[in-house]
């Protein structure tokens, strides 16, 4: 018997992150200059298409087949090989195995769309796709495996590390190879220099909060069950976001004398990615520390420390999922409940033993590397394939939609960009 | 017959048009313009970013009169717009040839 | 053991009230002025911050901790205190209690969102969120309790009113509270005589569509179990809405001989309100007549009375929510199916005895006074925190967006207002 | 008892198939001229309340109520007689049966929905409505009940075709009665001179998403349980979709050059249709397929044989549900896994027996003859009501929306058209 | 050279541009403005209120011709563009002193 | 005072702009039009059907000058946003023959 209870749970929420990748696209599009919105939605949109078949293709088997390597699983589920037995003669279980394979599908698309982020406006639209491709297999999948491959994977068991819906596995992977690609593309031209402001606030509003809605399902259903700690996991996806995005307003306030409606869901944002690595494993109160916490650091990566190194994140993959990812994994080993715990390490706090704390980390840097020296690759192999990974300047300058799509966002509305 | 042509602030839209209406001027046509001048831009932030905005909303008011109204609407609409701050705007008259009405074919000032 | 279908069940309905609050901004986004966008958006957004946190820190400590006062719940719960106890330590029940914070934060969220509605384009920003977080605690929390509080609560226990999804607790107070704060704040400048319209319908459509999927959770959550009363309310909240449309399209097409798509959304609205106090309470087709009657009654209440009485509710906060959450209230004392009903009170219709109508008619006369009477008082306060609620003249002229937010909804896009 | 888990499930599948038509009128919305925005918007949203109201009053009776006609239901559930008693007695089952009620309800909105894609621009809105209500009535609900009537019902048990989802009875019936009304109503003037083109594509991608999302519920509730087939189904209804996109990119890439944002929209959908009817009982690879095939051959129909006929169905209803819908009819008597089969039949693939194949083809052409006739039944009616069916030309010029509902979708921005 | 501004309806935008097309005029630039005239505004219904309108969505086409094309283009435009009823809109004349295509640096009128 | 009007390519807006700001010209007022010239349009695709634009997203730039810039700014304009290609672009020159400056009320070039 399965539970019916967890099943349909699971289902939902499998839609739920589902929709976090339209949800992205029009966060992305709100956030992009007029002239790139349809390149800058497309890019994630079409990331579905590959993602979603490439998944059924390779990609499961990858992660989550084979049988125990730390590294990567196996080619023993290519095409979903197996499945349909599955459904025909169902096992035990709290739901049926072929609903992970759904619900997993759907963190590989969102994970790979957060990337293009850092790409808007000057990326060949080939060389986003491919490289997408690619990257979901070599990146992604291995990556997953190694911190919920189970039983001898890499980061999860043997390091310990915890994560509970994608800390390093989704937001540090897709923030840093962001930024990687900013930095083998170079900035857009004009970066600095002209006034690159979101096109459509309330897009950028509507793409946040369903954004939200969409990460209530991503953060509980990570508990892959009905209960309490679900419902943990719900509350603190709740309460960070919250917090980090009066955290953030307060900052604005204080820096610049005014809180803006971009700023409040960029907070917000920060808030779901700091969360992420935690929620099943912190009290509500700790939620909300964190989500205090997030908000300045990420402001200061993206104002200061952007402009600083001089990196073209453009629309801050890097500043916010990177960062946030990263402050997310540190903090559950200072926060996480002994008795949560999917090993038997606790947080600092708790325990004063810092071992999930050092494991932790490890698990953040084995990610950046490994993350950082791949993405390189790829992002060369790329660039070769396609003769660069830029559009021409002319390209550019009139906007990536006429020229790669020949379309126009709103072709009947005039103004100016 | 001349055309003033009006650069203003998007706020003194209606005032302007209420006062024009009331002077027995019904004939303008409208639109949103954007504007550089001594007003040099506003800055806002974007997620901690200073942005300079060089070009800010206007308003354009093209109004077609006779000859003789061209002063007192010029000082209408100098003083039902004016706030004393840079950025208040411009007033450009030209001449023109000819006018007319496309419902009735008129020519010339009884068209206006 | 906890049943894991209700739980899944309380689960989904908390994301889905979660949803409305988005919904809500994007809603009354699309009614606001193109100038004040960005402000009546942020108002919804900025709530779900304020009160997200508040709620945790104290609300639902307020509303419903403590012993059993008639008022107030207590502070034991401070900071959810208690709270990890129990997800670690599971007792038997439906679905686990914190589930239930959740659910009970998104009402507290929504219904503070809701209010801002009567303020559109002309109250300070920081004014807004401070009487907010105020109104959460001393005007939300009471009444959640004097209602929902269980045994020996005033109005719901006491009293004996019925109120199955939030009549009283959502609607009326937060629409009652609009019309004290229009009263306070004064009319916007040129009210009445400049040409106020919305300045996006799309964006009302897809706000009044997320809306009333929220809504669903609303509504049918309140049952708090995945039952057959779960189901009605469902379906009540289906038709009731559907007809109230429909109503509402009649009498324009009746009045102005014209429908709008507008008209069609906010008649919409208003079936949903008048359904809220009676979901798991009447039969569909009492539903049908409720959602038929509620739209004349609040058209006649917005295009009339407003007028007439002269307050600017610029979007319409009472006579949307207030005047038919009044309706609401009523009629369910009305078409109360006994066998339905929380208490041994049924509805007139079927019993021919009106204590449950009095009670109804008791419920709403305590909520209003007592909303009526608070609003004005934390209103004072906070006028005179920041030496007045309203924002300059010029501020107002120029639009909030880009005073208040240095923001404009829509830069890239030329167009008059 | 009931089925808590199931009846959960059940209940949010209600709420996302509902959530599919705000969904369709901000794809159609999107898809249509600026100037007929709020009407193309509004036809949908109306048909919320007409058919809303309609199926509870006898759509459902005439569909499901009666005793076992091949054709059509009965009266004695008119108004949803009986179903309060349901409610008050509960029976064991998996679920509450007036949870079905409130699910086919939505199906019934969604369907009449649809056609509204076929009108665009150029038919009078009472027409409409009057067309709308009738056609449930008359076509919907009898089609429902050969279909899915259970025992003894003409296309589903005599006949034995399968229609998982509805690829008859939603997209067959809505796609075929669009092009009836095509040709009814003449093209639009101007057709093939002006240049039309969607006006706004972020309103194409949201539409487009939320429909996923809400066809998740769509396809994987018609499995009406909680359990491994609805794994399979939500999975097969990700997989077709991006499939249908990734194919529908390549077509594009290859006859002209570029891949267009609002195509790779286009070929989702047409992945969406086609999985419909087949969700539930083909392989994960099958599905994978049968994108890729439906998204050129649905191409073809739109760009060459409406040119080639020449009927003006301007947002497509026919070319993506119409031609879907047969596509994936067929293909399911190919496809269909005999294990998962709801009668004796498997698919010609897997049994070399083509009697499954034949009944697919059978239930098809009675579908599309029992619409066609009774489309154009109808339409002449509705045609003889309001005096044509087509608006006049001035309105036509200026937009439907300033003449017909005096109300324009964004009177605060410029441009044309 | 003159400079040939219509003000007209929206529903007119493409016959005019194809009469204009036909009548082998293919340069104008045309723009969406706001207009008030003799046709007083119209009402719409916002929740039962009515909202009256002043300003109608109005296309402006602007042509630059020569002097003798001048007549034959403004009896053009009349002719496409006229229904009789009220806010047909108008046409204003004006005289433009030179012209330059960017492209080639040609002046004059060889460069319309 | 001479008006130069300059339709040009929406992607030299920013160009344009700096250009004018280094020349010393801070007043300006730009819009966005539609234009059709020998630059014939281009073909979109939507669902695999050819669409024809033959009007073009363009910027205009107004800017009032005093005689004697005319030329200098012609040419700054026409050499800073020719690309050689047709679609270039055009700029009229026109006579103004007043200007107010709206917050002073100073009236002729010295408003400019
Ligand atoms: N030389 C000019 N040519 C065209 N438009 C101008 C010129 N100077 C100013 N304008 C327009 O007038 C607006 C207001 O000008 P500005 O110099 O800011 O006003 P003020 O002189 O009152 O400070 C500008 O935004 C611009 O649109
Ligand atoms: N004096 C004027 N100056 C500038 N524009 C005008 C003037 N009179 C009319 N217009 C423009 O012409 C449009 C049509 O004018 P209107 O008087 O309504 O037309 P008609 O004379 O055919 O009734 C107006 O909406 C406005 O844009
Ligand atoms: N006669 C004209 N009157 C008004 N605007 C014109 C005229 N000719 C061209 N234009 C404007 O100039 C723009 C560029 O003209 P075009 O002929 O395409 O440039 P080029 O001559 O460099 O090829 C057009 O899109 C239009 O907006």
């Amino acid at each position: 018997m399965i539970d019916s209870g967890s099943t349909t749970f699971m289902l939902v929420c499998t839609m739920l992150v589902f929709l976090m990748t339209p949800a992205l696209a029009l966060f992305y599009g709100g956030l992009s200059r007029r002239k790139n919105t349809v390149n800058t939605m497309f890019m994630s949109i079409a990331i579905i298409g590959v993602v979603g078949v490439l998944w059924m293709v390779a990609g499961q088997s990858l992660a989550y087949g084979g049988d125990g390597s730390p590294f990567i699983g196996g080619f023993d589920q290519l095409f979903l090989n197996g499945t349909l037995e599955e459904v025909l003669n169902p096992v035990d279980g709290t739901f049926p195995p072929i609903v992970n394979i759904a619900y997993q599908m759907m963190f590989a698309v969102i994970t790979t769309a957060i990337i293009t982020g850092a790409l808007a406006g000057r990326m060949k639209f080939g060389a986003v796709l491919t490289f997408a491709g690619i990257w979901l297999l070599l990146v992604y999948a291995p990556l997953a495996h190694m911190v919920w491959g189970g039983e001898g994977s890499l980061i999860g068991s043997m390091i310990g590390a915890l994560d509970f819906a994608g800390g390093d596995v989704v937001h540090i992977s897709s923030g840093v190879t962001g930024l990687v690609l900013c930095v083998l593309l170079g900035k857009r031209r004009g970066f600095g220099m002209l006034s690159y402001r979101p096109h459509n606030v309330p897009s950028i509003v509507l793409g946040a909060g369903l954004l939200w809605f969409g990460w209530f399902g991503f953060n509980s259903g990570s508990e892959f069950a009905a209960d309490a700690v679900a419902g943990l996991a719900l509350l603190n996806t709740a309460i960070a976001p919250a917090a980090a995005m009066i955290s953030w307003m307060a900052v604005e306030k204080l820096m610049t004398g005014k809180a803006t409606l971009v700023g409040a869901c960029t907070g917000l944002v920060t808030g779901l990615v700091v969360i992420t690595p935690a929620a099943g494993f912190v009290a509500p109160w700790a939620a909300l520390v964190m989500g205090i916490i997030v908000a300045p650091i990420c402001y200061y990566g993206i104002s200061w420390l952007k402009k600083k190194i001089g990196y073209d994140d453009a629309l801050d993959a890097f500043g916010c999922h990177g960062i946030g990812g990263i402050v997310g994994g540190i903090l559950t080993g200072l926060f996480c409940v002994p008795e949560l715990s999917w090993n038997d390490m606790g947080g600092l706090l708790y325990t004063g033993d810092p071992s999930l704390l050092i494991a932790q980390v490890e698990g953040i840097l084995i990610t950046v590397v490994f993350v950082v020296v791949m993405a390189f690759i790829i992002g060369f192999v790329v660039k070769k394939i396609f003769g660069g990974l830029r559009v021409e300047e002319s390209v550019e300058n009139e906007g990536l939609d006429v020229s790669l799509h020949g379309e126009s966002a709103y072709p009947a509305f005039n103004g100016l960009d | 017959m001349k055309m003033i042509q009006a650069i203003i602030r998007p706020s003194k839209l209606e005032v302007l048009k209420e006062a024009l209406f009331k002077a027995g001027i019904n004939g303008m046509t409208i639109s949103q313009v954007q504007g550089c001048g001594n007003q040099h831009g506003w800055k806002e932030y974007f997620r901690g970013s200073e942005v300079i905005l060089n070009v800010l909303p206007k308003i354009k008011f093209e109004i077609a009169v006779n000859d003789s109204q061209v002063d007192s609407i010029v000082e209408l609409i100098t003083e039902t717009v004016r706030t004393g701050e840079v950025g208040d705007g411009k007033i450009f008259v030209s001449a023109v040839e000819d006018c007319v009405r496309i419902r009735t074919g008129e020519r010339g000032e009884k068209a206006l």
